[in-house]
């Protein structure tokens, strides 16, 4: 085994400006924000964003100016409504979001992690939003071999960069998800490269008492950063609860024209807006 | 004489009742409608159905739901958790019965939008996405969609983009799949030879006339079209209950 | 949630004659060996086997005259050698047994608990059990609809009933499997039926305090017994070890030409042979 | 003047040989000669090597082995369970890059048979049949096949039965892809521009005659054909320190 261990900034250095990347959790839940903000401090640009229901996470890339395109099954802000700077950013032509359902994002995904260039899935026939998925060419109707059946082949999503936040892993990326998973150990698995951001980082002989509580093994992770509060506003399961008020404070700033300043006091942290050239 | 039932309370009850005992029922992203309709079902008339909760728990006991439909702690006391891969996996086996969508438009053959108002290569308002939509209409034997605000920008003669699959654009094997719209005024199905909207029930306050008013296309109104069944104190108690802070009112503001 | 914990006797009234079933395990661990015995005590005829790696479950059957197929990867005692009446029929003629391949087992249970007709694999191009599969049309040569690569698709496999043998579960149906899962999961998903058959049977509430334990959620089980050593002689991880020794007296008592008095003193003890009508 | 080397040993050793450092390894069923490889690589030369067990234990800290490759026990102490599926998708992916294989024939291209010998329609004699050879033979970069008796109804001009695939029947993209035969006599590749069996080691106590006289084909000798290394005493003892009962014996009588 490898020792992966790293900074987050080094860890940020994974994701190339114009990446395709996707994160672990889902909505509010277990998004590796932390990891989110350093990239936006490190001022990456037209990255290719893709996950099946997203909220906060994308948002506030593409409110920072780092996202040229999005593909979601649904991106918002659950009860409390739009996600603004997708919204906004959408309206104006400045990003590009066209496709978006959850299944073909989610077996696009389990393609990849099985090594497959594409698999069937079924649903899909006569939705507008196949038809863009065929002029795209990441889905097409086909006919099973066998029952001859019409079925929807969706292509693989192999992310340059899989980012998820965990409770727990071992220098060598060992890492433990404790309850629900959502697709993260699918995307790790279809992912070109890992970065897990972690709330606590375990020992080696701790894993090792109980291999079953594994659910992604070290061999498929390129980096390890000890993140306490690393999904912060979102909720990390064991450790803490999504903080609804902040989330809504983001929507308030957003709503105000005051996302810079949202920015400078969430993401720059007062440390002065990095100048990107 | 009796109280007056608030909207959302009647909502809940009407899509409670979609539900059949041991149906197997998931739902997704920001749905405390459908959260409390699956709670209400469970604890009347279908105790035995299955529960997949969108944050993955499997009949979790739950105590009261949060702004977000994937908060972990909606899963209290699950037996198990089951991953939207394998619920959509459920789906494609034909065993997932019943589930809950949005919509921001739907029209008269059932079509509903929840990606853009507009152009879809210039939108006018981008919506927040269809989620399951375009996978689970096809094939889900009942699809229940909900929709809180019934004015004729809503029902529409035409959707703007096809996001989830009216009886107009479906296979013909699943022109038997059920459709069902529960907005704030009533409840809506296509039990009709020709499968066009029709008006099912009208809430207690409301109207077949309202609501043919409110619809921005003809809607029929089926024979036996009669006010939606009122919940029971006790039903409203239990929502109140689970939903001690009105999260179910944020789609009504 | 229904009840659905029943007796041995009932939950192999699941399996027809002439049923395609699989079980759960693989060799010698885990193998549902008691449900087995009673298939053999209840004179079930002419059942289709299907799994990737079985040993003595699909052994005893076809020594009991139960069987009329079998599709598996690899059938033999692991490094006792082969499988005697698996052998000795195949070569009479007696049984069917002409495909055989691990990953086309394993992605056709894949398929079915997909609820898609087929799925793609690699390998398998050259192999003659592809073309002895394409003839029995389990299996085909096919062009990536998007990549225009050479895959090959594999029909689905859904097995009337799958027997899996576990350590736990309630009287729901909620199975907890520890350790190595093989497809078990893959393969409750992908059959018509699923019998499980556990070492203990443990409370629902004893469930609720561990979701992430339960491997197998209640609402794709159609029957739970409750079988102590019910692997026999096969291992049940963390109950106890495969017992070698037995095995090894099984393939004496085949080679002796002693299978009928093996079949007396183990599976039907005593009771009589029962005659089949 | 050293004490003679069991076969078995030498086997194992030559085996642990074909695996680098921070390669990705699987084994398989009914495997004593993989596993006892696989666990001499990682304590010599490969430290950092993906060991990944057939019983689904990732890394475990094996301590011995047992008459059952799959055995619960050859997990202990592992750092995560993968399924075979899992490792099967590893290989979709290019991952996975060495795995051990069985033969009960190969040929000069390096075909395998596990599967019958005579015609499958009436086979003369049923072999166990071929577990994951089909699938990895031509997708995996390094395919290790294993042989205890090296005879010439073993080693035959063409099998009987193409279970594994040797490079006449493998598609071109496949044909980098090596195959190494480890057998009891000697080690065999195929580095040559025509892609047939050849001498590359023979072990102490046998020769290139003694190998060339009990292969059934004409076989070639690579230009710097040699004994086969000879495992350290330290080797020796790990090996009968993790296999006490000799279970590595097993296929050798």
């Amino acid at each position: 085994m490898k020792k992966v261990l790293t900074g987050l900034q080094e860890a940020a250095g994974f994701v190339d400006d114009g990446a395709l990347i996707t994160f672990g959790g889902a909505t509010f839940q277990r998004a590796p924000m932390e990891f989110v903000r350093e990239l936006v401090r490190q001022g990456k640009k037209e990255l290719n964003l893709i996950d099946r229901e997203p909220a906060m996470d994308f948002d506030l890339l593409i409110g920072a100016g780092c996202v040229a395109k999005v593909r979601a099954g649904m991106l918002a802000f659950e009860v409390f409504g739009m996600a603004p700077n997708f919204r906004k950013k959408s309206e104006k032509g400045e990003i590009i979001t066209k496709e978006g359902a959850c299944q073909p994002i989610i077996a696009g995904f389990r393609a990849a992690a099985m090594g497959l260039p594409s698999i069937p899935i079924k649903g899909m026939l006569g939705s507008d939003l196949l038809t863009i998925s065929e002029v795209v060419g990441s889905q097409k109707e086909v006919k099973d071999p066998f029952t001859g059946e019409t079925m929807i082949a969706v292509r693989a999503i192999e992310p340059d960069v899989a980012i998820i936040h965990a409770q727990k892993a071992d220098e060598y990326g060992n890492v433990r998800i404790e309850g629900p998973l959502y697709e993260d150990v699918i995307k790790a698995k279809a992912a070109k490269k890992v970065v897990v951001t972690v709330e606590e980082l375990i020992s080696n002989s701790e894993i090792r008492k109980m291999p079953e509580a594994t659910t992604i093994p070290h061999f498929i992770v390129d980096a390890v950063v000890e993140t306490p509060k690393g999904a912060y506003p979102c909720s990390c399961f064991n450790y803490y609860d999504a903080d609804y008020d902040h989330i809504k404070e983001y929507l308030r700033a957003a709503a105000k024209d005051q996302f810079d300043e949202y920015l400078d006091q969430y993401v720059y942290m007062g440390m002065g807006r990095r100048v990107s050239t | 004489m009796t109280a007056k039932i608030e909207t959302p309370d009647l909502m809940v009850y009407a899509m409670a009742a979609e539900i059949e005992n041991f149906n197997t029922v998931l739902h997704g992203v920001s749905s405390p409608l459908p959260v409390l309709a699956m709670s209400v079902a469970r604890k009347t008339h279908a105790p035995d159905m299955v529960y997949i909760s969108g944050a993955e728990g499997v009949d979790p006991e739950l105590d009261r739901i949060y702004p977000s439909s994937f908060d972990a702690r909606l899963n209290r006391n699950a037996v198990a958790y089951f991953g939207l891969h394998e619920a959509f996996d459920l789906a494609q086996r034909g065993e997932l019965d019943v589930m809950f969508l949005g919509a921001a438009q739907v029209d008269r053959r059932g079509n509903t939008n929840l990606s853009v108002i507009g152009d879809i290569d210039r939108p006018k308002v981008q919506l927040p996405g269809g989620a399951a939509s375009a996978f689970l209409m096809p094939i889900t034997p009942k699809v229940v969609i909900w929709v809180t605000r019934h004015t004729n920008r809503v029902f529409v003669e035409e959707v703007d983009f096809v996001t989830g699959q009216g009886y107009d654009h479906r296979l013909e094997a699943y022109q038997k799949n059920e459709i069902v719209i529960v907005s704030n005024l009533g409840v809506m199905n296509f039990k009709n030879p020709d499968r066009v909207m029709q008006i099912q029930y009208y809430h207690p306050g409301h109207s077949v006339d309202e609501i043919k008013e409110k619809t921005g296309f003809d809607i029929l109104v089926a024979p036996d079209a009669a006010e939606t069944p009122a919940p029971g104190q006790e039903v409203i108690q239990l929502i109140n209950q689970i939903d001690p802070d009105g999260v179910r009112s944020s789609e009504f503001r």
